[in-house]
């Protein structure tokens, strides 16, 4: 067998990586041009507390887009989440007003702990709906999305959930409105969970079995990876990315009701696939995830601070401008 | 004067009826105003959810406001947003819904819809006029004033014969409501009275009652003041006799009221409360927009 | 026809000159190809040297970079995506090109449905597809989902889809690969029938023996470059070889090494049964290498899968140095050492949309890992083996499993069962679509494998692999294992007569 | 190889992919063990009022989900139904309230032309902007939704529109209300729709060309389809049923706002998915997509008509019934 052809794979091999690249960078091209349109929009736009809130703001459904990358990198969906963040916010302050626990510091910890630990279960619930009831995730998580839904409408007896405990709530508070070095606390908390969802997404076994069941379950189970359990942990892993959600909602808000989280399920996968993950499985990109939710608050903050657009049309506006930004990136991406 | 003042004004998406109103009146009104007061400028701000009010609140007052008109979406959920806002020492004008803690560290002024006496009025004119009436009732979203509603109208019914066969949710929607109805039509047998508490809900509630062609059904009783069902009470409609005033413009008021404070003479603070009247035949006219979307 | 037939007759279809790159990689270089009317031209050559990337120019699927078509005698620029079928070239592509959700009848007539008054006409569709199948030998249900078949019947619809347009010229690419000879050799009388009418066919192969027995002239391709074409009755099958490797092959099998007797039991087997399989026992000891065959869809693949944990077993246990292995659990075969390689290498064996590395260590993500944390660096490292050991070869290092040649997909597979270091190694086809050269040095591997004390279970439709290369063969019919051969026994008229049944052995 | 054993395997072999037709079946198997639920839950459940009333209401779902069927088994996606519906429904009763045309029973055909054309512009949208633009359905259609719900707020200033002309309410009431043979027109309406739909796909060379589309497009693509036609018409049948959904609709009520179809979009996927048309494409089932828009509607009646749910624990409870009745159809489909 010769061996001569080898050399001649030296010359261009750098291609097709590139083109891959690109396509990991072009959601970042767009967030770049809308900062670009803001500035043109209103001045105050480009100042640091703007950009600071927008970024804030985006906390809930970035950190629940990067769960959703997970479930839609394995090929399944949840559409339970907004749910999920109601029924849990609602559990974690009725644990509080509770008062099972006399020290508040040990009440918010334990507090905590619970809302990490319902996530989980949560999570758990919808994986194994999905994989051992072996129906299709969306149909699957959109009857949980009605328990968990309805739940929290009985909790709330059809009224809001609010904390009650004063001297709770003012411990509680800095963990949305405080910051750590001067980063607001819910940005510190959105890179954490993005660099470890990275990590686990690129660096371990784990994550390269959600990338593989994602794109061939076939080639995956002959590979001897067990299927379900990635596909169950990968459910997991949103609940609990929800749980971290609810642990930035609740101090900002400090009540919930049942309307809470309504159509956060949609937001969460639209940041997904604007950031670069394909809703068809077998590849996960958190930080173009994060980049999308960023996308999608920025969109609205837009709107909001430019004055010439009629209220009415707002929807229409964003709708449009969510096209266009796909499609920047799709040309982006073909170019190359 | 040459003073220059902001307002901001934070309303629910015109995603219903009485919200559309709302936002009808809220521009309304500060187009009068801006015209009266060179220096005012008046930035009206519409959010679907509580979540996006905390941040419509936040983008305006990155935009430097004086004051604050808010209406909320869900007020408990937004009070953190609000004091925030306050704390900075800008004016609140808190409109219609009242988070659960309100005081004067939450806002300055208050134009109070009135939730419970909606509920209140609807009940004791059924408990007025048909003492031992049948009735089944439309919610609207499991939130916090449809609840005092619900509250209100167990009130206004205490003492009588009323009989509540059922609650159900129509979610402000009329075609939610068309449902809903169709299936207590379909429940029992005889009803005599349906209180939805929402004008948008009443025409999806007429309609099911007309295709069933029942006649046991003596009047249905809404809500808010829409221009539709407010035209109904003017013709004398046996179905709508009444309707209970929730009016949309209340968002306008506290708009003048807080221009005023920063214009007129005297500070304005307080809570000022506008009455659930009950609009009948006779006082109709005096309620009816007919430029409204509402 | 004879060769001097064939050699006054019109040339059909011609490439001139035809180079092609992709995203700056040449794979052609200035090829010339001639394809007269009324031949069977054989296009040989080694994995990876452009077979598959020329005949798919010559039907349109890709373009040339540079150079040119010809369609008697004029230039032309043939339409994309099976456009060509109007001008009467349809192709049977390597890769399996049906959709999973139709039917067999549809998937027959995809795109070129028959109706009447605009209606399908679907009992014409399905009379006709049963013919063409009829013809072809085939037993496969006419109404069937293609996802209920397996891979040789998927193979059979695509050749009925082939024969069944009238073509002018037929281009099939490793039609054989799957399929066994009895089927092979229908599908050859057929071929045979209509070249006399004047269909032209390219037949791309890497069975030396059918392309000395079927077709009329030979043409070689080495790394991108054509090298020769000459009639094919002048060549022998070392010569053709010797062409396409570019330098002399010995053997192509190693010397038969038998283990002792006395040598330990590797793997036991007993009493297996599945849904098809039933009471299937056998044992294989330390360094052997055990053959199965038999006809095809005798169920051994059913029972290797059952046997790792890739089927529930219904009954019986398996064994591996004399611990039980639990049904239904692959990972826990892998890690007792019991390894499995799928023959589906594109629906079941790679991520066609991943690149070669994240495909070579799926299996064996855990030799890779520092603390659950994956290590790029030993990943690469094994890549760098593995590219080696088995010879594989593409010119483009980042590209991902679908866009590699058919042959280099099938080692990169058989690297990536390797990887996990295997005691016992259960390689279901283990050179489906390879060329001879590579075949040679997967012998001698299998070979030193189990020289290493490795005990090797080959299951194989190709005969000669199975004497050439087994100590003992295991021969299966009807979901039951009928025979077992060992030493002189070994020939493949005893294996026929055990797959055929008609003969049985009371006990395996 | 002998050939003699031909003989053995005598014939063709017809075998496993029977439980295919059960998979058909198993949505009708879900509607018959609702119906007898409902009818053990209250009497008058199964009086000929009651299923006629759920029938009924069932069309405008059960219309558009079988638009759905043909989007979905290509392969693709569409959110944008229920804000097409308000959008068309707006546009349609703004041009009988202009007047144009004196003779109302003229004006009614141009206005049921002028929905149907609407219709099919706003499906051509959807198509070409996920063909031709190459975006993600999920996130072309969230745009349009955006767009078209975004429009009709502006249209209707956030109000509601509402019909004018009486004579034209008067002329056009029957359409939603009247009955033809003794069957309500919405009903006459499903069937109709449904059987040209199923002729379509199952007996016309588009119908398998979408199908193949859904499967493989790839393959598709090979047999010389093409591809994206096939798609972008799917998406204007899609937007043609919405049409028809909405000529029923606008006599229901005679009027239509900004909050007209929300969510429908979902309910119609569901219907689609508990019909037995699997989201990934390739297989189209419009007779199961009926029974699932049925299925749909009789959960949340006879919800209403029993009398021990709390009304704040009716979402929890369907969305229970719903995954009760898909693990239902699987262990059907699985038995056989
Ligand atoms: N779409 C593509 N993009 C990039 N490279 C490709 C593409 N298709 C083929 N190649 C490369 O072109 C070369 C020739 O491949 P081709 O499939 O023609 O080989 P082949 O002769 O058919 O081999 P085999 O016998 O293994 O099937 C290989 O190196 C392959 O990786
Ligand atoms: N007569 C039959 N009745 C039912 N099922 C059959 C019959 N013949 C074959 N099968 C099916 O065929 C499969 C056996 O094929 P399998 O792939 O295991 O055979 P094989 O010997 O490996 O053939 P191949 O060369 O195709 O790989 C089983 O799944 C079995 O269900
Ligand atoms: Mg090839
Ligand atoms: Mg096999």
């Amino acid at each position: 067998m010769s061996v001569n052809e080898e050399s001649s794979q030296n010359g261009i091999r750098r291609r097709s990586w590139r083109d891959v690249d690109l396509r990991a960078v072009a959601p970042f091209a767009a967030l770049a041009l809308l900062l670009i349109i803001g500035a043109m929009v209103n001045p105050n736009f480009i100042g640091v507390n703007n950009l600071a809130n927008v970024a804030t703001r985006s906390a809930f459904i970035a950190i629940i887009a990067v769960g959703a990358t997970f479930v839609i990198s394995a090929g399944d969906l949840d559409l339970s989440v907004g749910a999920m963040v109601a029924f849990i916010a609602s559990l974690m302050i009725l644990f509080m007003n509770s008062g099972a626990i006399a020290d508040p510091a040990l009440m918010l910890a334990a507090a905590v702990a619970f809302a990490v630990a319902a996530g989980a279960a949560c999570g758990l619930a919808n994986g194994l709906i999905t994989t051992v009831g072996r129906i299709e995730p969306f149909i699957a998580t959109l009857g949980t999305m009605g328990i968990y839904r309805g739940l929290t409408t009985w909790l709330s007896q059809g009224g809001a959930i609010t904390l009650r405990e004063p001297q709770l709530q003012e411990m509680y508070r800095p963990a949305y409105f405080g910051s750590i070095l001067g980063m607001p606390v819910p940005i510190v908390v959105i890179l954490a969970v993005t660099a470890v969802a990275a990590f686990v997404l690129y660096r371990t076994r784990y994550g390269r079995h959600v990338v593989a069941v994602g794109s061939n379950s076939d080639v995956a189970r002959y590979s001897g990876i067990a299927v379900n359990r990635v596909r169950t942990i990968a459910f997991v892993i949103q609940g609990l990315c929800v749980a971290v959600a609810v642990l930035l909602y609740v101090p900002r808000l400090g009540s919930t009701s049942a309307t809470t989280g309504i159509l956060w399920e949609l937001q969460a996968i639209t940041a997904v696939v604007v950031g670069g993950t394909a809703l068809k499985g077998g590849a996960g990109r958190v930080w173009g995830t994060i980049c999308g939710a960023f996308i999608l608050e920025l969109v609205g903050n837009i709107m909001l601070l430019s004055n010439f657009v009629s209220e009415y049309l707002i929807g229409a506006i964003q709708g449009a401008i969510i096209i266009i930004a796909m499609l920047v990136q799709r040309s982006l991406v073909r170019k190359s | 004067q040459d003073k220059n003042v902001t307002i901001g004004v934070s309303i629910p998406a015109a995603d219903h009826g009485w919200t559309a109103g709302v936002v009808f009146h809220a521009e309304r009104v500060a187009k009068l105003l801006m015209e009266r007061h060179p220096g005012l400028n008046v930035i009206v701000k519409t959010s679907p959810d509580p979540a996006s009010q905390a941040n419509a609140v936040q983008d305006l007052e990155t935009q430097g406001i004086d004051a604050l008109v808010i209406l909320p979406t869900d007020p408990d959920p937004l009070v953190n947003a609000i004091k925030e806002v306050k704390g900075k020492g800008t004016f609140v004008a808190l409109v219609d819904r009242a988070p659960s803690v309100n005081d004067n560290s939450v806002r300055d002024l208050y134009v109070a819809g009135n939730n419970p006496a909606l509920g209140q009025t609807a009940g004791e004119y059924i408990k007025a006029t048909t003492p031992d009436a049948e009735v089944v009732v439309i919610r609207g979203l499991p939130i916090p004033i449809d609840q005092q509603r619900q509250d209100g109208f167990d009130k206004g019914i205490e003492g009588s014969n009323v009989k509540v066969l059922d609650r159900q949710y129509g979610n402000w929607n009329r075609d939610d409501a068309f449902k809903v109805m169709q299936d207590y039509l379909t429940k029992y047998p005889k009803i005599d009275v349906v209180w939805c508490q929402d004008d948008d809900m009443a025409v999806g509630v007429l309609q099911a009652i007309d295709q069933a062609k029942r006649t046991d059904i003596q009047y249905v009783v809404a809500g808010a003041g829409s221009k539709e069902m407010i035209k109904k009470v003017m013709d004398g409609d046996k179905m709508i006799p009444v309707d209970v005033l929730y009016p949309p413009a209340m968002v306008g008021t506290a708009l003048e009221m807080t221009a005023a404070n920063f214009f007129g003479q005297v500070p304005v603070r307080g809570v000022y409360t506008i009455d659930a009247t009950l609009i009948t035949k006779d006082n109709a006219k005096d309620f009816y927009f007919p430029e409204s979307p509402f | 026809m004879n060769p001097e037939a064939v050699d006054g007759a019109p040339v059909v279809l011609s490439a001139r000159r035809v180079s092609k790159s992709f995203s700056g990689v040449q794979v052609l270089f200035s090829v010339d190809f001639e394809l007269r009317q009324g031949e069977i031209h054989a296009l040989m050559g080694e994995n990876g040297a452009g077979k598959s990337t020329l005949v798919k120019i010559l039907s349109g699927f890709e373009q040339p970079t540079s150079g040119e078509i010809l369609l008697d005698g004029q230039p032309i620029k043939l339409p994309p995506n099976g456009g060509a079928e109007a001008l009467g070239i349809v192709i049977i592509h390597q890769e399996l090109n049906l959709a999973e959700h139709l039917t067999v009848t549809e998937s027959l007539f995809l795109g070129r449905e028959v109706t009447r008054f605009g209606v399908l006409d679907r009992k014409f569709m399905r009379a006709e597809t049963r013919r063409v199948l009829d013809l072809l030998g085939s037993h496969v249900d006419e109404n069937a989902p293609i996802a209920s078949l397996s891979i040789a019947e998927k193979q059979m619809v695509e050749i009925a889809k082939a024969i069944s347009r009238d073509a002018r010229v037929v281009i099939m690419d490793e039609p054989t690969a799957v399929l066994s000879r009895e089927e092979t050799g229908i599908l050859f009388r057929q071929v045979r029938k209509l070249r006399d009418k004047g269909t032209s066919f390219i037949f791309v192969s890497h069975k030396l023996d059918e392309v000395m027995e079927l077709t009329d002239r030979v043409t070689v391709l080495r790394d991108g470059q054509w090298i020769k074409t000459s009639p094919t009755a002048i060549l022998d099958g070392e010569a053709i070889a010797q062409l396409m490797v570019g330098r002399e092959l010995s053997s192509l099998y190693p010397a038969k090494t038998e283990p002792d007797v006395d040598e330990a039991i590797a793997l036991r087997v007993e009493a297996v049964s599945t849904g098809y399989v039933r009471d299937a026992s056998f044992e294989v000891r330390k360094g052997e290498i055990l053959g199965f065959s038999g006809l095809i869809g005798s169920g051994r693949t059913e029972l290797m899968e059952a046997i790792v944990g890739l089927r529930p077993r219904l009954s019986g246990d398996v064994f591996v140095e004399g611990k039980a292995v639990p049904s239904g659990d692959l990972h826990a075969a892998n890690r007792s050492g019991l390894a499995y390689m799928t023959k589906d290498r594109k629906a079941k064996g790679l991520l066609l949309n991943a690149g070669m590395a994240a495909n070579l260590t799926l299996q064996s993500l855990e030799r890779h890992s520092r603390l659950g944390y994956l290590d790029p660096g030993s990943e690469a490292a094994a890549l760098a083996r593995a590219r080696r050991r088995f010879d594989i070869r593409v010119r483009d290092a980042n590209i991902v499993a679908g866009r590699m040649s058919g042959g280099n997909q099938q080692k990169l597979l058989l690297a990536k069962v390797m990887e996990t270091e295997p005691q016992i190694i259960i390689i279901d086809e283990p050179t489906r679509g390879i060329d001879v050269g590579t075949k040679q040095q997967i012998y001698h591997f299998i070979s030193a494998l189990a020289r290493d004390g490795r005990s090797i279970i080959v299951v194989s439709s190709e005969m000669p692999e199975i004497i050439g290369l087994c100590t003992r063969v295991a021969v299966m019919r009807e979901g039951q294992i009928v025979g077992m051969l060992e030493g002189d026994e070994i020939s493949e008229h005893e294996i026929m007569r055990y797959a055929a049944g008609l003969k049985k052995k009371a006990a395996a």
